[in-house]
């Protein structure tokens, strides 16, 4: 039940800097999520979190308190390592009881506890295994029972659920919502789970390179991106990007032009005024372009890949050079090869600068 | 109560015996022996020493009849047994090399156990018999010869073991029979440049090293008991080496006279080298122990106790003045030759330092295992001597 | 050496063993074996000259045939050196050291083996400020002979009073065994993935709690190597025994010492190797049994990547 | 710079220093203090026992002036570089096929490692004995009538020192065995399977992979090597006393020569210094090295 | 280009049977994908068919060649390993190359076939690093890029995406799709994202507790389940089971009653005759649930959770006890504690046996 802060945090390995003053509030009992391509320095930012990193510069609080130099002992911390760091000597009942013992917990609280976690987990039928004698994922089970038996102030999760199936992944999101509102504790959660962010998170941070690029609610982070490389890296298939420009100012209103497209843009709500002639980037998700009757088309394409997802399906369109991904429900998917015309929804489209960026 | 704690080097089956002697004798003056042996000199003298640097000295140590204890007597960390000494008219029955080193500035340091000589001659009579050699040689040419009547008849002419104090003891051997007592003197006592550099000194490195000619091709190495086995296996005619070897002979049941022969020198008025051993006392005020040091001293140097102790040590006693009818024939011949003040001869290390022995001793073997010309090696001992 | 690599290729360590019982036959494989009988040959002459010397008597050893087969095979030697041979006053044999050997090896070992392990543990993972030069200079002191600095260290054991005691022997062994055990065990630690330390420490793990319950358990291996080492060197200690542990403690080494070293005095060469084997026979039950703690994989499941 | 400002001292590294006190202590008195002593010693004239006079740098001119010791110097690096290779070669080499599940691992194992319990006084008569040519390999298999086989190293000048070597790896290399069959045992299995399926042949991966992975145990064992190069005594004495005459003296030898039977412990002390001087000077830029690379692999001092 | 069929397989470890009996035929060229609970024995399958594990007893045959007992390296096979296994001491570079080199590749081609794999998977600037200076999802690549390099004739992919984010994922999962339809290799995939299954699986084989449950294509599998459990185990959120019985055939038509919920059956493509009476479980996707105007419901519920997922949103209802979840178009969600009606299309269910729970 501690805030986390992070102040202007510079860490290097070897030569390179890794994360440049970063910033970073996580309130109280929030549950953040981090998000961010591969290698962009989340691991980094969790381990410096724990005081597993020495901070080059900057400075660390956990509930108020400097930590920048505590020990890790000392930080109130539970952690998952995104490469498990199991003790191999032990079997898993005694690497899920460490902690607790360490901290002289007493032994039928220890027991309730590992008794907990493991059904959670569904590690019952292990306990005894040595982690050698277990699989990938049930390792990962096991990185995670050690951090959630003890009822830290703040959670640090590294992508935790990345090889277990769906259906446990799903069961255990639910179970660790559910923690996270009885513990109340803080947690910051790395995932490539669009679905476990989105489900998850009070707030997502998305990190690129070191940086924090934006921080919101989910549907903030997911519905106004702050800017292209944001509104890019969530959603999958990922948004759809026109280049354009923007026309002039008609009926009070302005569109978007460029090639055999044009979007009303009447509701978009500008950060700042328009400046027609500007160079922008048009992007809209899959899922608001819809597959309609030639009628109230915005556009026409033609079909080049059909993807089924099972609920749904992808459906890949060439739009004279552009390419287009459109969601479409499941059995309704055109054949390849067949000319269809699409609706593009302007309420929710977002603007970019074609130079910076950013949103607009 | 007169408990004596003694560090000796006497370790093996003869000098368990020899030691046990002493021991009884000890005892049965009213003393208690307390035995700590610890094999090789330089261990046991290791050991002596930092017993003493620890403060927890033994009543007795055993050194070398030697130079080796005078830097701890220069310390003063060792007792006098004057009183003993003067009571048993030790300046009158001992002999002077051995007085030169227990008596230091007036004082005696050491009591002197028993008296080895390093150069002996062992030869097998088989072999001498099959190169039809009639007698001992008494001569350097007649040694030479029966070398030479050796190695036609197909045995190794001399047993030698190629380690440096084996090949220093030799040379030893040589110069104090082939050069004589006084080149011998000349070179190790005073030291004297112009004998060094001398004519005779010079072929006594010759003759030396002409030895080696006489020696088997396996001798580098050897230890002195495989060189004598040489002997008692008929292998082998002549070994020099000290009288402790007559205990190998002895154990291959061979004796003196019969299957091996043996000769102090060469010829009648050959010298005798005399070494030894001693023990030394480290200081002590602790009156027992004083009174256990003086009782060691007074049973050790008894006739009957040095007796028995030289029979099993296969040395001789350090006095003369006493009964040789059970000793063995060397020992008998040895103890005649002691007779003669005239003949005895201190060994090397009597005279120099260790640190200077050492270094004569690394020329020695330097020149017997190299073709170093023997100019070189005048020139090397020369400035060895001089410290 | 082309039979000997070809013979690694097609034999490895975790091969699925029923796939080994098909490939035992593989030229390969033989090359292997060739290399390790040659190499056997090539460790155990010695061994054999030894042991057929010790029961020879001495008659036979001096015809000097050192390879023949004893004429007259006598188990004599061994008697004589395990209860007879003399070792000064006492005709006892080599027995007289044996429980003092004990008492010494036993607790050495294991306090500088602690002590290695403690020193290599705090060097890799908690890397104190100054101790990798503290570290560079106990490695310097490895290389020091011992006997130079001999009179200092008897002056100062004597001045606590652990000259001459158990605990002096102790000390000494551990003092001059820490170098290499610290290295050892250092070396070992650094083969160890970082973050199971890191998980330890998030676990509240002090000091000494992740040196105890996870760094020991993972350093089996590596504690057999040291075990070696020190059981051998500190049972075949000979210097340090005799001049630290006083009289009343004299290990086996030096009646062993005592058999078998000799200036002038004869040499029963029988005697000697018999004794020589004896005393021996401790480290080489230590190296038999210890096989069975050399385990693979300590670390496997540890880390995923 | 951002790494200037020095990091506040922890409290948890509290019990790591204590832990590290009998490690600062024996460095401290055992070693900085005795070593001390001993380099004062060496400036000394002490012999048998330590005087405190000053003599400058006497013994070392000495020293220096005294063949034996340049002679002992050479020998020691040729020693040294063959023992240590012979050695690393010999025990890796059999590590490795001790590794490959062999029957009667436990038996080649003790095999292997039982030189290295048994007490040179012993084992190297038995080495003079087997060496010389008078009486033992030479003269053996000349008698199987190869009359010109020819195997008399521990009588040559030359080739003494080989004698000593062969006869100092054969006690060794056990050892250097164990502590590589400790490193290949720790490494990951997994490693194993991808280099098989890669279809890498076992000896490449043992020369690309394995074997840098046992750096730790190299160095391990590089040092442990070092410390008996430095410190080679037994085998010498047992087998050769040193010679064919001073052929293969050795510095540990003349150190004890004059500490024990020459009874000049200034001249040991000033040798035993210069050896420690030589060998700081060998290691001081392979730990300073190490050092450096420590620091770049685990940057900011992970932890 | 090789097919893969194991017979009769029967794999311990320790002393329990991992696999048991398993059989499994992939064709020549296919893309197989395996998909089954964490450790029900699917890397313990990859393994035994690379030859890394001793089989204990039936048949491996790759390309018709029986190689139960061949060498790894003679059975032409490429492999991402779960845990990596990457060669600690090598660079990335070398690790991509090492296999290559020891072939004796050509030393041109290596480098372009290491290039290739390095920038499809964004590893070029890291090729000097060392695995140790990696992130997770960097040597997840390497790993990859490793098996890619090779040529083999069946590759093998263990959870090769799981550490990468969704973006990387996708393009990853598309040049794989290619480099399939280039190299024409057989390919077993094990993955736990269902995204991944559908798109790039010829077929899917999904395993439970070491036996193959379903072996089929995609909407085989995903549509028209086998049993229970694979209905379950695909679908995020899982299928929805409704326990009931079927009704009396009326009108020609048999119909499944449960507790205030009849569904016409009439669609149904029953295996074996309905039984009126018997015991069964109707499952229904979320997608297949929509939240209707109260005309056409089959059924009415509470809405007690609402779990927006960027795209859509899952609905999760109350039903006098039953839990049904439903997707729902972004921005249509009602709000929790709101009554609403659903509809379920009878088209789309699946029929299973309540006691031997296979596909009726
Ligand atoms: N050495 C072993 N001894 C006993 N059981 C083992 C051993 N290794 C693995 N297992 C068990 O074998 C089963 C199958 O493991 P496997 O790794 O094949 O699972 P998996 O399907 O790959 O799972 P995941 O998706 O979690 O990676 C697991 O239940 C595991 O616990
Ligand atoms: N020891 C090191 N030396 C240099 N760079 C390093 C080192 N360790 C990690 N890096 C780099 O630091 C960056 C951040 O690594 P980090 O593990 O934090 O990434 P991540 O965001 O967790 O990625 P992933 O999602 O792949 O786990 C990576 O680009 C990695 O290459
Ligand atoms: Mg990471
Ligand atoms: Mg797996």
């Amino acid at each position: 039940m501690s805030s986390v802060s992070i102040h202007a945090l510079n860490i290097r390995l070897g030569a390179a800097p890794i994360l440049e003053s970063l910033d970073l509030q996580v309130r109280e009992g929030e549950f953040l999520v981090l998000l961010g391509p591969s290698g962009c320095g989340k691991s980094t930012l969790l381990h410096s979190i724990a005081g597993l990193l020495d901070v080059d510069e900057g400075r660390i609080e956990i509930g108020g308190n400097d930590v920048t130099w505590a020990d890790p002992k000392d930080r109130g911390i539970g952690m998952v390592f995104q490469s498990y760091a199991l003790y191999p000597t032990l079997n898993v009942e005694r690497n899920l009881s460490f902690g607790l013992r360490i901290a002289g917990v007493e032994r039928h609280e220890i027991q309730r506890r590992v008794q907990r976690a493991a059904s959670m987990l569904q590690l019952d039928s292990l306990l005894d295994r040595k982690p050698s004698q277990l699989s990938g994922g049930q390792r990962q089970r096991v990185a995670i029972g050690r951090a959630l038996v003890r009822q830290a102030q703040v959670f640090l999760f590294d992508e935790p659920l990345s090889n277990l199936d769906a259906k446990l992944r799903a069961e255990l999101r639910r179970e660790l919502k559910q923690l996270h509102c009885e513990l109340g504790s803080t947690m910051i959660y790395v995932t490539h789970d669009q679905v476990e962010a989105m489900t998850l998170a009070s707030r997502i941070a998305v990190m690129r390179a070191g940086r924090i690029q934006q921080i919101g609610t989910p549907s903030q982070v997911y519905d106004t991106p702050a800017n292209l490389f944001v509104a890019g890296f969530l959603g999958s298939p990922s948004m759809n990007f026109i280049d354009g420009e923007l026309g002039p100012r008609t009926d009070d209103q302005v569109s978007f032009i460029a090639h055999r497209l044009q979007v009303p843009l009447g509701l978009y709500p500008f950060l700042q005024c328009p400046q027609p002639g500007r160079k922008v980037v048009l992007g809209v998700r899959p899922e608001h372009l819809t597959l309609q009757p030639p009628g109230e088309a915005s556009g026409h394409g033609t079909v080049t890949l059909v993807e089924p997802m099972g609920s749904h399906a992808i459906v890949w369109l060439d739009d004279h050079g552009r390419r287009l991904a459109v969601q479409a429900p499941a059995g309704q998917e055109p054949a390849p090869g067949a000319k269809v015309a699409f609706h593009l929804d302007p309420a929710r489209v977002s603007l970019f600068d074609h130079a910076t960026q950013q949103r607009l | 109560q007169t408990r004596a704690e003694v560090i000796h080097w006497w370790t093996s089956g003869g000098e368990s015996a020899a030691v046990k002697e002493l021991a009884a004798a000890y005892k049965a003056a009213g003393g208690t022996w307390v035995d700590s042996a610890v094999a090789g000199g330089e261990s046991a003298r290791a050991a002596a020493i930092n017993r003493i640097v620890g403060g927890n000295p033994s009543t007795a140590a055993q050194f070398n009849t030697s130079k080796q204890f005078h830097d701890v007597i220069d310390a003063g960390l060792l007792n006098h047994v004057d009183d003993v000494a003067q009571k048993n008219h030790w300046d009158k029955l001992l002999p002077a090399p051995i007085l030169n080193s227990i008596k230091v500035k007036g004082h005696y340091y050491a009591v002197p156990v028993n008296v080895h000589m390093p150069a002996w001659f062992w030869y097998s009579k088989t072999a001498f018999d099959m190169a039809g050699i009639k007698e001992e040689p008494k001569t350097a040419e007649q040694l030479f010869a029966a070398l030479d009547k050796l190695k036609a008849a197909g045995v190794v002419p001399l047993a030698f073991g190629g380690q440096p104090w084996q090949e220093k003891l030799t040379f030893d051997a040589l110069l104090a029979h082939l050069g004589g007592a006084d080149l011998y003197l000349k070179v190790y006592r005073d030291r004297d440049q112009k004998a060094i550099q001398s004519e005779a000194f010079k072929q006594v490195l010759l003759s030396f090293k002409r030895l080696k000619a006489y020696v088997d091709g396996g001798a580098a190495g050897r230890n002195w008991n495989d060189a004598t086995s040489m002997v008692i296996a008929g292998k082998a005619g002549v070994q020099i080496m000290g009288d402790w070897a007559k205990g190998e002979f002895q154990a291959a049941r061979q004796t003196a006279g019969k299957e091996f022969g043996c000769f102090p020198g060469l010829g009648p008025r050959s010298p005798y080298i005399i070494a030894g051993d001693v023990f030394v006392f480290p200081k002590t005020s602790d009156p027992n122990a004083i009174k256990a040091q003086h009782l060691l001293a007074a049973t050790i140097t008894a006739p009957a106790a040095q007796v028995a102790f030289s029979n099993r040590k296969g040395s001789i006693p350090i006095r003369t003045d006493v009964d040789a009818s059970a000793m063995d024939v060397c020992a008998q011949q040895g103890l005649q030759v002691m007779k003669d003040a005239s003949r005895h001869l201190p060994n090397p290390e009597m005279l120099v330092s260790p640190d200077i022995a050492g270094v004569l001793q690394d020329i020695i073997t330097k020149y017997w295992n190299t073709q170093q010309p023997v100019d070189e090696v005048v020139k090397a001992i020369g400035a060895a001597v001089k410290g | 050496m082309s039979t000997l690599t070809t013979g690694l290729s097609a034999a490895r360590p975790a091969l699925p063993s029923r796939a080994r019982r098909r490939r035992t036959t593989t030229p390969a494989r033989w090359g292997l074996y060739a290399f390790l009988l040659g190499a056997a040959a090539f460790f155990l002459l010695p061994l054999y000259v030894m042991l057929i010397t010790s029961v020879k008597p001495m008659e036979e050893i001096r015809l000097g045939n050192l390879f023949s087969l004893p004429v007259k095979m006598t188990l004599e030697p061994w008697a004589v050196a395990w209860a007879g041979a003399c070792t000064g006053l006492q005709c006892e044999g080599i027995r007289g050291g044996f429980v003092n050997s004990l008492l010494i090896v036993v607790p050495s070992t294991a306090v500088s083996i602690f002590l290695g392990a403690l020193n290599g543990y705090a060097l890799s993972f908690w890397r104190p400020r100054g101790g990798q030069w503290l570290f560079g200079v106990l490695l310097l002191g490895a290389f020091v002979p011992y006997q130079v600095i001999m009179f200092p260290l008897v002056r100062a054991f004597a001045a606590l009073s652990l000259f001459g005691t158990l605990p002096g022997i102790v000390l000494i062994h551990t003092v001059f065994g820490m170098p290499v055990m610290t290295l050892l065990f250092r070396n070992y630690y650094a083969s160890i993935p970082a973050e199971l330390f890191k998980a330890a420490r998030i676990d509240g793990g002090g000091f000494w709690r992740i040196f105890l319950q996870l760094m020991l358990p993972m350093s089996l291996p590596i504690i057999v190597v040291a075990v070696i080492m020190q059981v051998t060197g500190i049972w075949n200690d000979f210097i340090l025994g005799l001049v630290f542990a006083g009289r009343d403690h004299l290990p086996m080494t030096v009646q062993l010492n005592n058999v078998i070293n000799t200036t002038t005095g004869e040499r029963l060469y029988n005697v000697n190797m018999a004794a020589t084997l004896l005393t021996s026979l401790v480290p080489l039950v230590i190296y038999l049994v210890s096989g069975r703690w050399f385990v693979r994989g300590i670390a496997a499941g540890a880390v995923k990547g | 710079m951002n790494r200037t400002r020095r990091r506040p001292v922890r409290l948890h590294r509290w019990a790591a220093y204590t832990a590290m006190l009998p490690m600062a202590a024996t460095v401290l008195l055992a070693y900085v203090g005795t070593v001390a002593w001993s380099v004062r010693v060496s400036m000394s004239s002490s012999r048998s026992l330590p005087v405190d006079d000053f003599v400058g740098l006497a013994q070392y001119s000495r020293l220096f002036g005294s063949d034996r010791w340049l002679l002992s110097l050479e020998n020691v690096a040729l020693f040294g570089v063959l023992f240590i290779g012979a050695c690393l070669v010999l025990g890796f080499l059999l590590a490795v096929c001790i590794d490959q599940q062999v029957a009667g691992e436990g038996a080649l194992r003790t095999v292997f490692l039982y030189p290295y319990a048994m007490s040179f006084v012993a084992t190297g008569l038995i080495w003079q004995w087997m060496l010389n040519p008078e009486l033992g390999l030479q003269a053996s298999v000349r008698s199987l009538g190869f009359e010109h086989f020819h195997f008399d190293w521990i009588v040559s000048q030359d080739k003494v020192m080989y004698a000593v070597v062969l006869a100092a790896v054969w006690q060794a290399s056990g050892l250097v065995m164990a502590l590589m069959l400790a490193g290949l045992r720790g490494i990951d299995d997994s490693l194993w399977k991808a280099a098989r399926l890669d279809g890498i042949p076992t000896w490449r991966v043992y020369l690309n992979i394995v074997l840098p992975l046992l750096g730790p145990s190299i160095a391990t064992a590089v040092v442990l090597l070092s410390v008996s190069v430095v410190k080679v005594f037994d085998v010498v004495v047992a087998m050769t006393q040193g010679g064919p005459g001073v052929a293969s003296e050795v510095p540990a030898k003349f150190i004890m020569d004059h500490l024990f039977g020459r009874s000049n412990i200034g001249l040991a002390s000033a040798a035993s210094t210069v050896l420690l001087l030589t060998v700081l000077a060998l290691l001081a830029p392979w730990l300073y090295a190490r050092q450096r690379a420590a620091r770049r692999e685990a940057p900011g001092g992970a932890r």
